[in-house]
């Protein structure tokens, strides 16, 4: 059954290729403070939601606790949304893709949901290679409970309180490459352009698409000592190269010379195309993403965009060999139950 | 010294040391005199270790269906550690057999007057026999047992059929292991006055029984109710849960044509992760379960108030071992009550489901799932070290092809389609407590809603408002009565001319109270009986309590937790209810219950002179 | 329409738009009227969220001392956010005042008839004054409250004091902030008939009183008390004990010269974490907390465990909030007793002290760490939301310069130098159920032992026999005796003529009490009353509740968690413990409580009749 | 006071420089399977702490939960040891070094408690750069429940079991690596030689010393398909150098041509000295460190050495600024209580 008629999309329409309006991809209303990195963010998600096309209805979005986690709630409304509990939304995503895996899991995390009370979820999440965008929006500090710093702020950091930080920084990055994520990429609440495509990116991925995304709070650390600050992003990022996103039916417009573009072919026939920029950098190469990322905190430059994708991998449902006739939590009892019969046959090797 | 005689009522304990393969061995023992029709209780007292340490298992064989651990005393020992002999032979009783190997000889300090010694030159006996050292260690093990169906006149035949049963598959096994048990059996035929005055007779009272351990049976149930997601992590006693999960899964729940799984067990990183995972999966409507013991609860206690607030199924095992802390990994204990009744920090409390035998475990395995869903909250199953990893008597286990999933209050597409009016997940419409739930993806357009731990009104938004609040947690306690009525009923035995006291207990203390009650019977008290199934109490727990003056709670565990319960939710007078403990990490016997409850009726009496 | 009169009795609430910077600002009024004598009860009110929501700050002025929460109803409401007018508008009393910014129209929705409406133009008299936004927004609150000062008779010398004293340091700000004052209470006199009805007069209620709030109470109360390591983890409302601890003891702990920190604080990455720091540092031998609410003690759980089996000293400051899971993270309730109170799988209880003003926290913070060396087990303080971030009247904070810590059982170097026996961690030598401890590193051939949450024996030694334990386990009841004569004991007031009931409440349900208590009084109804400062229950409890018939359990939470203890604890009939409860995340109030009384007399009536 | 005499060590003398025989630093009998690697890992200890001439009762042994957490008990039983939780040792040892920074940290962990269940807490040990040797006693497997796969477990590994892992392992060593870790090495169990110096070298330096030593487990994992087994390790085992101690007084007997040799020297004074085999490694340098973990890794080969040092880094009371003068545990009533005046010029504001 099919609610909503595929329609053609006109270019300067304001329905996509569902016939959905950007509307139909938005929440309730923020109660974020004004200017915080993390309502670029939903933003980001609604438009790339649209743009892909998705249908709001097959996304399960996933939180912990936190003002970045509360943002689930600020998009795409026709989702069920889980806000569950402080550094444990890996866990609950893991549960909800192994009982269904054939909705769209985005799971939202802040840097202290993430990086502190949920490090060790994060670990496992990333190594078994669950089928998900993991997003964590991360600004250095624990808004919800008033700035404190988190362990992704940098050595040298100071939010508002004006003490720099002096303990060796998490980076999720290099984390999870480390740990066989296969698709890693860092983006930028103020950079929609770059955002956007890497978030389409993540959602046409099958596996583990970790998407560590610097996102200001303007309230605690956006101070002129904080390298999380808008600030900062803009004088320190750099971009392994441009992004873009290619659904599958698209034509391909535009033409690139040789060598001046990386093509890479989604599962489902989408395309990442990364246009490269300056230095050749290849998005396939775990190792070579991993030493770029340590080249770059190395120069005090924040690395962003694409950095590692392996299209191929296996994910969890992969290695457990899990049905692909339906969803676990379609079976009826049929399929379910193996009867009286065999248990019968149970109790006689019971005597 | 007069040599004990017996038939078909007597403890034997076999003593060996850890990782040496002596289990299945010693459980031939036991299987053949089940076989025989003689109901058995064989219980593994291991350590926490994997090698190199004594380790015990202790057959009771009783005809009258005494299954309870009858106390330390054995009459049969078959001393194999010479690590553990001296203590091993303390504990024989008078005019018992001490069972040994004398290939060396026997200390003079390991001499008593009053019991029985049978030398068996085992070691020797191995190294005439066999080459291997490995085969020489494994086979010694078994050659005893042949030894013993001599002495205690086992049916050789069952004893035989029952290797070949064993090594189903792996048949050039079975040659060897019957002859090791000749071995054994013309040794003592040979040397011994056959069969001792401690042996077994067949008999009928084990007809259609069946011997499996409470894991098995909970896995099986879950298997059964449609369970399809495990996320686990492994501790002592539970681990053997999710291992037959699998076992039966593998062989039941599997395509035969493309090998794919109608199932998917995922070992977590923590308990923490693993309650996760079977919340985020029963969210998404899939039966979900894990099993873990005391210290996994306690991880999991954050997790399980956010399955009572945001009403999520889960169904969790609880085999429970001797706390506190790490406590006695390989003991057994109820000591898990309390914590897992109201685990989690506010107003939180969650529903209890409590086994005493394998077919109840396989019963209420399969009823957890139905209830977690009917009831949208964590269901807690509390088992125990020695329901869970012994061998136990049991009905057959039984399943009604025509039994449906109760699957509660679920939307389908076609409801939500035809639904007109505004969806509200937290709404009491039946006035039950109970809301309706929709699956996410269900519908594109209509019944989706927001999960939250934090406070929320009926439509399942964030609030701070405090009427709504409160509103939700009058629900709940709502939801709380209805559970009452969906839980199972206490058994409940009374005497014809109905006594002025009772006892009260549950799961493994079943049989220790029966055997308790018979005695004291005997001795001229008589007492009904109530065995609780489930927490919360429903109203025949109710009118139990308030139909007697005295009631003894026997419990295993030192805080007297199940009288807690018993007086906080059934509004009993502390006075009436009196506290009969075993915590020891050994089962509870009946002496021990005996005698406690002997001691309160002296002091009354007293009080009364 | 009679406009209200009242000289210090109201209660006069603000409501803004949170992070506005409005709370300084309205703690004015409060501290104020407190220099003047009056005491004052303010309340925060805030939602889980930084900025933009609405926000409450309100104020109990009351010469009686009745501080607790009076009801949903305000004499005076000082309306500054729009979001939330309507229904601050419907809290305003009959004859009360609602003050707005009347720069633009008044919508006739928000008209009432029996009301007075006092319209200041704040907008616009701050776009006139101040060019900077930012300064237009903070001033437009310093203008509301000179404005009152004028229309209640606030002493405005004491205003401009309190002013200097908030900035000292920067100075340069004084002007303007009084300047602003200045401008709203010229404003007031030009154009109100000022004073009005409700006004506050200076008296002598609050001399040598001091206003400060729980959490800086409890931080003082560990700094006093000699704690040197903190690990902790950010969750409201503990927060604020972590940070004022921070900042007392950068100021006073901290060497003058080198200015090196005679403490450490470390913010873990969790509250596993920061529970497994204070067990570490305390087995080494310093004292150390940790502070948390509902979530951190659930998560807390499997260590505080530990520290209970394995006796490691440890303290745990709660501040309770609206459970159960994240529940309502910003609203006050006592719902964590039972899951402090028997935090843990297996058999666990742990001690629980329960503070009901700031003075009390101080004292109780400070004792923790002598009870918890004396007794060798965790210590949880019991606050609130209520109690912790809110300003309250207490006593002033008080420290003996003569009193020494109380280590407990340790051994020093020169005792185990001397000692000749072979040391055992867990005799118990005393029959207090206590053993002595040594610390790591104290001397190089005696006294050191192995620390584990597995069964252990009275040397410390790893065992699985029965015996062992069992003695371990009723050792540990021998010191919950002990307990006993430790903790503080219960605040109790008899009648003089001795009443049949008896009120029995703890912590932040103090003021509301004793409030009820005189309404009640004036109806005739008279009450023994018990205040409970700890677990476990002493004798005094016990005998309290000997001597009552009837015995009124008043508590914020819905589940009557503490009327379980005493249940549990004291053996009491629950026939005659009657739940008085409110838990809507609002503090108790005296009108809850009051009703709550008398419905259940009305029904004991009726049913004697 | 100094009840052990330090006395002149006679080069084949069974007392070492305080006078301690190697009985000094044994414990009780341990109760782990004949041939276990962790036993021979509880013999290096005993021999590291005997030829570093510590004071038995100056070290705090402490393990979380497991067959190797065991260990404590079978070594120094002068010492006192905290077998605390499963996979939280690291904030115990936190706690416990922050009360008294004055004692030698030696926490001892598995696997399964490290990388599972214990990663969070892993991960902030090594970025707070606490001083203290934690050793993880790895086989790849639970030994204490009988042998499920672990985290580091390799791909394809199999144990017992039979069936091979395919998540992606958890590399403790390069996670170490990543956090900032001042010292980072593995060793082989069943090379004594190399672990027993490098045990030494942890003991002796300052900060966060991380390492991983694989452990076979002779019951569960020491199959032909396991890359934890004796043979597998025996095969791929490299090594970045060979590691010698060297404590401070000890004069400098043997001469290396340059280049032949890295000389390292702790804040104690002590030396590390590194004999280059083969490639040039600089066990100063992070990133190269990274590199060849990485590049071992792919190659199939396990390496092992000291891996990373660095021996200027600030541990965690450098940056808390803790006093230096006493533990804090040792602090008198006097320094701890600011007394009844402070108290009341406290009041005295809240009025
Ligand atoms: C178990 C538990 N501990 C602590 C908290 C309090 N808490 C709420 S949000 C938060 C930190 C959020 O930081 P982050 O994830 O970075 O989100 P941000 O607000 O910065 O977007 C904390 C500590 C909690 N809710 N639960
Ligand atoms: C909270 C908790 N969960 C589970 C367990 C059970 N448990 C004991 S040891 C262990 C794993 C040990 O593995 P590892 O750390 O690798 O040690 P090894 O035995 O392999 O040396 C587990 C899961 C426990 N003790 N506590
Ligand atoms: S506090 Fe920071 S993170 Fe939270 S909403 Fe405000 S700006 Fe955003
Ligand atoms: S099970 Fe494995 S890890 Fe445990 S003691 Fe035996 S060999 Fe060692
Ligand atoms: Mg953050
Ligand atoms: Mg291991």
């Amino acid at each position: 059954m099919s609610y909503i008629n595929p329609q053609f999309r006109h270019p300067c329409s304001n329905t996509n290729e569902i016939g959905c309006t950007r509307k139909d991809y938005e929440g309730v209303i923020s109660t974020l403070c004004a200017g915080c990195g993390h309502d670029s963010i939903t933003a980001a998600v609604v438009q790339a939601c649209f743009e892909l096309s998705i249908k709001p209805h097959t996304v399960a979005k996933i939180s912990g606790i936190g003002c970045s986690s509360k943002t689930p709630a600020y998009f795409l409304s026709q989702s069920h949304g889980f806000n569950s509990v402080h550094g444990r939304m890996p866990s609950i995503a893991t549960g909800a893709n192994l009982a269904n895996r054939d909705m769209i899991y985005l799971g939202i995390s802040g840097d202290g949901d993430t990086a502190s009370i949920g490090i060790g979820q994060f670990v496992h999440i990333a190594r078994r290679n669950l089928n998900m965008l993991y997003m964590v929006e991360n600004n250095g500090c624990y808004g919800l409970t008033k700035g404190q710093d988190s362990a992704t702020a940098d050595v040298g950091s100071a939010a508002k309180g004006g003490i720099p930080n002096e303990f060796a920084p998490v980076d999720l990055v290099s984390m999870a490459l480390d740990l066989g994520a296969s698709f890693v990429a860092r983006g930028f609440s103020g950079d929609k352009e770059q955002l956007v495509p890497l978030i389409k990116a993540g959602l046409s991925h099958k596996g583990f698409a970790f998407l560590d995304i610097i996102s200001p709070c303007v309230t605690f650390n956006n101070t002129p000592g904080s390298t999380k600050s808008y600030a900062h992003m803009r004088e320190h990022m750099e971009m392994t190269g441009k992004v873009d996103f290619v659904p599958e039916e698209a034509e391909i417009k535009v033409d690139y010379k040789p060598g001046e573009m990386t093509d890479i072919t989604l599962h489902d026939g989408a395309h990442i195309r990364l246009n490269k920029l300056g230095d050749d950098y290849d998005p396939q190469n775990r190792r070579g993403a991993l030493a770029a990322e340590e080249k770059a905190k190395e120069k005090g430059e924040i690395l962003t965009g694409l950095l590692f994708v392996d299209p191929e991998s296996h994910d969890l449902h992969d290695v457990l060999g899990t049905t692909t006739k339906h969803p676990l939590r379609n079976l009826d009892e049929k399929t379910l139950c193996p009867g009286a019969k065999a248990l019968e046959a149970i109790n006689e090797t019971s005597r | 010294m007069k040599p004990l005689k017996t038939t078909n009522e007597f403890v034997i304990r076999f003593a060996n040391v850890n990782g040496t393969g002596s289990w299945s061995a010693n459980l031939l023992f036991a299987r053949t005199a089940f076989r025989m029709g003689i109901p058995v209780s064989p219980k593994n007292i291991f350590p926490s270790n994997i090698q190199g340490l004594p380790t015990w298992y202790e057959i009771r064989v009783s005809e009258k269906g005494y299954l309870g651990q009858r106390s330390n005393d054995v009459d049969i020992m078959v001393a194999m550690n010479p690590q553990s002999m001296a203590a091993d032979t303390k504990t024989v009783v008078s005019g018992g057999y001490l069972i040994y190997d004398n290939t060396k000889r026997l200390g003079s300090h390991l001499k008593r007057d009053d019991i029985n010694y049978i030398g068996l030159p085992l070691t020797e006996m191995c190294l005439r026999e066999y080459e291997d050292p490995k085969l020489r260690l494994l086979f010694k093990n078994i050659i005893y047992i042949g030894a013993l169906a001599a002495l205690t006149d086992l049916d050789f035949e069952v004893l035989k059929n029952l290797i070949s049963d064993q090594f189903k598959g792996k048949e050039r096994l079975i040659k060897p292991n019957i002859g090791a048990l000749e071995l054994g059996y013309n040794y003592a035929k040979e040397h011994f006055d056959c069969p001792l005055g401690i042996r077994v007779k067949a008999t009928n009272k084990t007809d259609n029984k069946i011997l499996i351990d409470g894991n098995s049976a909970l896995a099986l149930g879950a298997l059964y109710g449609g369970a399809s997601v495990v996320g686990w992590y492994p501790i002592t006693p539970s681990t053997s849960v999710v291992d037959s999960f699998k076992k039966y899964a593998a062989r039941l729940r599997t395509c035969e044509t493309t090998g794919e799984k109608n199932y998917a067990v995922l070992q977590a990183e923590d308990e923490l992760a693993a309650m996760g995972m079977v919340l985020g999966a029963s969210w998404m409507g899939a039966r979900a379960f894990t099993a873990t013991s005391g210290p996994g609860v306690s991880l999991m206690s954050e997790f399980l108030g956010l399955s009572y607030f945001a009403e999520i199924p889960a169904v969790l095992f609880d085999i429970q071992r001797s706390g506190p802390s790490t406590g006695m990994p390989t003991r057994t204990q109820q000591s898990d009550i309390i914590s897992c009744a109201y685990a989690s920090h506010g107003d939180t409390k969650h529903v209890l489901l409590i086994p005493s035998r394998p077919k109840e475990c396989f019963d209420m395995s399969a009823d957890a799932f139905d209830l977690s869903d009917q009831l949208q909250t964590a269901i807690i199953v509390m088992s125990d070290l020695d329901l869970g990893m012994n061998d136990n008597v049991s009905e057959p286990l039984e399943w009604d092809d025509k039994r449906e999933y109760k699957r509660g209050k679920v939307l389908s597409e076609d409801d939500l389609e035809k639904m007109t009016e505004r969806f509200g997940r937290y709404l009491d419409k039946d006035g039950d407590g109970i809301g309706t739930r929709t699956l996410p993806g269900t519908h594109p357009s209509k019944g989706s809603f927001f999960t939250r731990g934090s406070s929320h009104n009926a439509y399942a938004a964030y609030t701070e408002n405090s009427d709504d609040y409160v509103e939700c947690m009058k629900r709940l306690e709502r939801k709380w009565e209805t559970a009452k009525t969906l839980v199972p009923k206490p058994e409940i035995k009374r005497k014809e001319d109905g006594a002025t006291s009772g006892v009260i207990y549950y799961g493994t203390s079943d049989y220790a109270t029966q055997e308790a009650l018979d005695l004291l019977e005997q001795e001229g008290h008589s007492f009904d009986a109530m065995r609780l199934r489930a927490f919360p109490f429903n109203k025949d727990v109710e009118e139990f309590l308030a139909a007697h003056e005295t009631l003894y709670v026997i419990e295993q565990n030192r805080d007297a937790q199940m009288r807690t319960l018993l007086m906080k939710e059934c509004e009993t007078d502390p006075a009436k209810l009196v506290p009969v403990l075993g915590y020891s990490g050994r089962p509870i016997t009946a002496q021990e219950i005996r005698e406690q409850i002997e001691d309160h009726l002296n002091i009354k009496k007293k009080k009364a002179a």
